[in-house]
């Protein structure tokens, strides 16, 4: 019964009539928290005293270092739903979340080189962060080449859904040692990748930056899912019948 | 705070604005893409539909 | 099954493999010499001087170790994925994660442990002092089957494909990283003269979890690969 | 485990096969008891291997379930495998080992059973060859091998893909002679062949995949 009932929920037609509903008002939300979190990040909060105007960069770069986890958690979770109760549901919106991890992980690296230019003097430091958020993007890597290299997509998602989990366990593992490495190597001289001594004012913009994120994810991802929905159920009546009245 | 020193960004404006700029471009990416894949996947599928039903007939 | 035809057929599959191995002499002399290759070619290119080599070492010595061990990561299942003797071990009677271990064990015996053998050389090659070496052993010792364990879940997922080889070197290297952190700071540590418990200690927690996840995951990886 | 009685049934309920985006099949079903032979029939790629392969549980069905005594075979994973034994086209031997210790390997792998591996070996017409190298034997031969194998373990149903191939007309003879045997015994066999099973003292039950894709 209980499963059923989620199995009608998880039903590929079902879904992409919710989602298509769902999208548009995710999207405004995201717009206006995002010019809220603009607002406040770019006007009202002042200049950091050590580092003047270049920590502004924070609101990209620390939201997307979050969403670069997050997503992967996500990532694996949907996965080990998918392969325990059989869900393609589950293994669409895994999928789908491997490529928008990698460009926030992207996105998080290229916002904290150019971050460290000003606080370093060069464009790259092998600062704990960062090098954790490469490894991260190596790992994002393998998922979508392991995706694209296997024919069967059912089979490709459930072997995704294997190497996500080996990496959820090991993405703790690899930041523990990433920083324990970088406490080795560098003497507490070199400023971190962080949070300057945060204030209220800079505080308000950060989490606004960190919901638009979210928001963000949620409606991309969906998107996403829809098209592999689109492309997974192509053969069935119902995806023939929408694509002729487009 | 006149509309010039915001754009200077207190000397790091290069820094500032290219990352802003940056992410603006990434999340564009990641909305335009798949509303391509999409008009393309139900054309591709309108498409093959007719055919098949042109090849029964 | 009884948990001694189990064992039966755990210790029959390790004695196939290492028979197989003895038989292909040069599949197991291969990786050991692009070992002691790699790391010979360092002092060649970034000079002689012993206090950088001996600085370089342990992270050299490591990084190699890790390249040989990838370059003979598709042996474990490759040729039984070939002839089809893979997919009867998924077919059989007995837990498909233990036979996975027994063929993880048998690798190791092929590929590790002559690293193992042949590393105080090196280590004395590229200048490392008595106790840096002697931790260096007990760091690959430590390291190597988790280098196998890991490994083989990578294999596991990519053994059916063609172009296995480059995917399959994207999944692993990046999941060896707190191996390669803990066990290259460990000899350098010790190089130094300092204590190396706590390195040794978290090698040996990284050990304990590849052997109790890695088998599960490899097992249920060579279940989809062969779907 | 299951103790498996006389009226042990291994039932397909409404499979479905999709491969490439094709269906290869839907909807198919049978019942299949001791002492009989499912032979499937149909053209190259219409899906034989991939039906086998799901019976032997290795590929799952993309709709539908395999139950052998009404128990669901993907639930049973090794107390089912302990009853079946799987000659795909791959040979599943090793060239580089002898008959003998290729025989010892799938003999752990299942439940023994009274057979020695000489007579396993002779019944196939091997024997003389148990410790030549597996890669110094011909084609045929190294097939006769991998049906060996059928034969050292303690198993009910046999699910053989193209067992045949490579074999002369002694050879397949003989090895029809096998089968009969074996569903005499109360085995079942689920068997792709191209050639014409002759089976005198077994039931059969044909399926044609081709005739059920139209």
């Amino acid at each position: 019964m209980f499963n059923n009932f989620f199995h009608k929920m998880a039903s590929p037609k079902y879904f992409y009539r919710i989602s298509g509903r769902l999208i548009p008002w995710l999207a405004i939300a995201f717009v206006l928290v995002t010019l809220a979190g603009l607002y406040y990040g770019l006007v009202k909060a002042p200049p950091d005293y050590q580092q003047g105007d270049s920590y502004r960069i924070m609101f990209i770069h620390v939201p997307a270092a979050w969403m670069s986890m997050f997503v992967y958690v996500v990532m694996a979770t949907a996965g080990a739903i998918g392969l325990i109760w059989r869900i393609k549901l589950a293994e669409v919106v895994a999928i789908s979340s491997a490529s928008i991890g990698a460009w926030f992980t992207f996105l998080a690296l290229v916002t904290g080189s150019i971050w460290g230019k000003p606080m370093w003097g060069t464009w790259w430091v092998w600062d704990a962060r960062l090098t954790s958020e490469l490894i991260l993007l190596f790992l994002y890597l393998g998922v979508i080449a392991l995706y694209n290299a296997i024919d069967d997509k059912r089979t490709a998602a459930r072997a995704v859904a294997i190497l996500a989990l080996v990496g959820v366990i090991n993405i703790p593992i690899i930041h523990y040692s990433v920083e324990w490495w970088n406490t080795l190597h560098q003497g507490p001289t070199v400023t971190k990748l962080d949070k300057p001594s945060i204030h209220l004012s800079m505080l308000i913009p950060l989490l606004l930056m960190a919901v638009s994120f979210k928001l963000y994810y949620a409606f991309v991802v969906l998107m996403r899912a829809r098209c592999e929905v689109l492309e997974r159920e192509r053969h069935t009546g119902w995806v023939r019948e929408l694509a002729e009245t487009k | 705070m006149s509309l010039n020193e915001f754009f200077n960004m207190g000397g790091y404006a290069f820094y500032v604005w290219t990352s802003y700029g940056i992410a603006l471009l990434v999340l564009l990416i990641n909305v335009i893409l798949p509303l391509r894949q999409r008009k393309k996947l139900l054309g591709d599928i309108a498409r093959a539909a007719r055919r098949a039903r042109r090849d029964t007939t | 099954m009884t948990s001694d035809s189990l064992t039966r057929a755990f210790a029959l599959l390790l004695k196939r493999d290492l028979v197989l191995a003895v038989r292909h002499r040069a599949e197991m002399i291969n990786p050991l010499l692009f070992f002691v290759l790699v790391t010979s070619l360092f002092p060649l290119g970034i000079g002689a001087d012993p206090k950088l080599l001996q600085a370089v070492g342990p992270g050299v010595i490591w990084v190699a170790a890790l390249l040989a061990a990838l370059l003979s990561l598709e042996g474990i299942f490759r040729s039984d994925f070939e002839d089809g003797t893979l997919e009867q071990f998924l077919l059989s009677s007995h837990p498909v994660s233990v036979l996975v271990l027994a063929k993880v064990l048998a690798h190791w015996l092929i590929t590790g442990l002559p690293l193992l053998v042949i590393s105080p050389l090196l280590g004395v090659l590229l200048g490392l002092p008595g106790d840096a070496i002697i931790i260096l052993l007990v760091t690959l010792a430590l390291g190597t089957p988790v280098l196998s364990l890991i490994g083989a879940v990578g294999v596991a997922l990519t053994v059916g494909l063609r172009k296995g080889g480059m995917i399959l070197s994207l999944l692993v290297l990046p999941l060896y990283v707190p191996l390669l952190i803990f066990a290259a700071s460990a000899v350098d540590t010790a190089a130094a003269g300092l204590p190396v418990t706590a390195h040794l200690s978290l090698i040996s927690a990284l050990l304990v979890l590849a052997l109790s996840l890695s088998p599960l995951a490899t097992a249920a990886a060579l279940r989809i690969s062969l779907s | 485990m299951i103790q498996t009685g006389n009226n042990t049934t291994l039932e397909a309920h409404a499979l479905e096969c999709v491969r490439d985006d094709r269906t290869l099949f839907s909807n198919l079903g049978f019942r299949l008891e001791r002492g009989q032979a499912l032979i499937l029939e149909g053209r190259n790629g219409s899906g034989k291997t991939s039906l086998l392969r799901i019976l032997c549980g290795i590929r799952l069905p993309d709709a539908g379930t395999i139950t052998w005594d009404e128990t669901d075979i993907s639930k049973l994973g090794p107390d089912y495998h302990v009853h079946t034994a799987y000659v795909g086209h791959r040979d599943g031997i090793k060239l580089d080992l002898t008959p003998l210790e290729n025989l010892a390997m799938a003999r752990a792998l299942g439940k023994p059973n009274d057979t020695t591996l000489e007579e396993a070996l002779e019944k196939v017409d091997l024997y003389g060859f148990e410790d030549v190298l597996t890669r110094n034997l011909s084609a045929g031969q190294q097939r006769r091998l991998a049906l060996a194998r059928l034969l050292v373990t303690d198993t009910v149903l046999w699910i053989l893909d193209e067992p045949f191939t490579s074999l002369d007309t002694d050879g397949i003879k003989s090895i029809e002679n096998l089968l009969d045997q074996h569903t005499t015994n109360g085995g079942m066999l689920a068997v792709t062949s191209h050639h014409a099973v002759n089976l005198a003292n077994t039931t059969i039950q044909r399926i044609n995949l081709s005739e059920l894709a139209a």
